[in-house]
């Protein structure tokens, strides 16, 4: 191989050791214009390889192949588990954004456990974005672009089966019910929402494990 | 794999705790997989049925039950008899049947997020599954400082300030004027050598302030609580001769 | 490729980003009489691409090639967090902007630093914005754009008020008595986020000094 550039792109995208932007890539290389080419010529030529090259977003990365997770667990630094209710209200964000926090507890039939939101935004994966223009101005909840980087996604457009969830009608926010939403409010007083604190403990390996 | 319920329900097992379940729809969703597996064709009536038996026979064992639970047995049994019912004149209000579709709907769309939350995180993930890594060495490095305080960690600063601002706050407790156990027992002490008869309880205790009917009871009470005390430490016998009749009091010469 | 064993061991050299002992190498593979043969093998397929592998002393390593460090320098970013104060006096700024430098103090309960305010505002986080018209003329304090596109924030309208913050789950009281789950909760953060706690005195020469 003679193209100095693709060799310098993978030194570059090797030693960062993370995303770079495509726009930053550019300005290190002589063949500016085609540095979309170039790159896609890298990721093709690593493709059945132990390490690819990987595009989210905007930004270029150098990871190890997805098919060898079981034999790169002693890598693994993410003890962090999510709960089930995290995890469900993550993915509503994710297919629904930008969505009240009242618009996903009517999805998911329940009040939202203290600490789902905070614990998100926590990870980095949620951010809040404007406010909605009915009374009370509500916050609504977007994902970042690290979601999009940490789950492996080309864009949000790339989430699976959106248009599936979308033919089916699952993406309207409505209430499916003033009557049983409002039931579900109503009640937030009553109960001293004991089942909800304790919410983290139920994991994310009970979750995948119960499957 | 993805459509197999989280949680299976025998008939009959009601050691489940709810604490399990994330709310009643949730519920619901696991007992209406237990019934088919499209929940499109499921039969609501039977469902709630299903609901309200196992909502009755978890109270049976478990007394304590989280009130949205109720709330939902009791709106399905009110949709249960909508539903039997002949069909309504249309009003404003909704039809059984909209109410029934709305059902369907909240659970098939919850049933759709919780799958797909399951085909989400099971994707490459970042540090589980897939990983960053090289090295530096070899090239010229300058290094840039990135400030990487997030969102977060800023309304987390904002909260604690928040959170100690209000601690700091005094909590300043009133003076009061009710009269107290101590209080009783040292003014019952002080007189029982003159209570060498039977002697009305009411008798023995500190004239009533008429003004404040609340100080007038805490006197009555924590002199009655003061004098079981003294007559369980045999100092004084107490008696009553039936019941809500008056209380008589004297002093133990022996005690 | 179809060779498990050249991935496995890409992938590991790789994510390692150290050099590994062919004897250690060997335990992860299936082929463990053909180890040297493997490495070989891998070692010729980057020869002339950006990234090469090396083999010193008993050991291997990828590494950027090296007829690109003369001319090729990378920039990387060191990440680090604001320290504890820095972060209060940014929130408060945040919330109750324009203010000034005495009634941050009032709200925090302590006497700033004098670089404090400097800090953030070399960050670009914060600036001057008029004057106070009490005696003595205090300067007012305010966020800048920067500090908004940074936290990712639309707007400052954004910044949830305190209700959502309560409801968020960022009011819980935690400290109180803590629980024995509380207790876990807390350790397995601490294990998520060394990196956190030993922030607070890197200061302004710091930032100068590795720049």
């Amino acid at each position: 191989m003679d193209n100095k550039d693709i060799k310098i792109l993978e030194a570059i995208l090797f030693a960062s050791g993370e995303p770079l932007d495509e726009n930053d890539l550019k300005e290190k290389i002589k063949d500016k214009n085609n540095i979309s080419k170039l790159l896609l010529e890298i990721k093709d030529f690593y493709k059945n390889r132990g390490i690819n090259l990987i595009k989210t977003g905007n930004k270029w990365s150098f990871r190890t192949a997805e098919d060898l997770s079981d034999e790169l667990t002693i890598f693994k630094t993410q003890k962090r588990k999510l709960s089930r209710a995290a995890l469900e209200t993550l993915s509503i964000i994710a297919y629904q954004q930008p969505i009240t926090r009242s618009e996903i507890e009517n999805i998911r039939g329940v009040q939202m456990g203290r600490g789902s939101l905070d614990h998100l935004m926590e990870i980095g994966w949620i951010r809040p974005s404007g406010r909605k223009s009915i009374p009370g101005k509500p916050t609504l909840w977007s994902t970042t672009d690290l979601f999009v980087e940490h789950f492996g996604l080309n864009s949000l457009s790339d989430l699976p089966n959106k248009e599936e969830l979308k033919a089916s009608g699952f993406l309207d926010k409505r209430a499916a019910i003033a009557t049983i939403s409002d039931l579900a409010k109503n009640d937030e007083n009553l109960q001293g929402n004991d089942n909800l604190e304790q919410e983290d403990e139920n994991n994310i390996d009970d979750f995948i494990q119960n499957t | 794999m993805l459509n197999v319920p989280d949680t299976e329900i025998k008939e009959g097992q009601f050691n489940l705790l709810l604490d399990n379940f994330e709310g009643p729809i949730d519920l619901l969703l696991v007992l209406a997989r237990s019934q088919k597996v499209d929940l499109s064709d499921i039969s609501i009536s039977e469902l709630a049925d299903q609901y309200i038996n196992f909502i009755n026979e978890y109270r049976n064992i478990h007394i304590e039950i989280a009130a949205d639970y109720l709330v939902m047995a009791a709106w399905l049994t009110y949709l249960k008899s909508r539903l039997l019912l002949p069909k309504e004149e249309k009003t404003d209000e909704y039809t059984a049947d909209e109410l029934e579709e709305a059902l369907k709907y909240q659970l098939q769309r919850l049933e759709a997020f919780q799958n797909i939350s399951k085909i989400i995180y099971s994707r490459s993930l970042v540090n589980r599954d897939v990983f960053y890594g090289g090295s530096s060495e070899g090239l010229k490095v300058k290094y840039n400082i990135n400030y990487t305080s997030n969102l977060y960690d800023l309304l987390k600063s904002y909260s604690q300030i928040l959170k100690s601002n209000e601690q700091v706050k005094q909590l300043t407790i009133e003076y009061s004027e009710l009269y107290s156990v101590d209080q009783a027992v040292k003014r019952l002490k002080g007189i029982f050598g003159n209570i060498t008869e039977w002697t009305n309880f009411l008798n023995v205790i500190p004239n009533l302030i008429k003004a404040n009917k609340t100080i007038n009871k805490s006197i009555i009470s924590s002199n009655f609580v003061a004098s079981l005390e003294l007559s369980k430490n045999g100092f004084i016998d107490l008696k009553q001769d039936e019941s809500f009749g008056n209380i008589y009091i004297k002093f133990n010469q022996n005690g």
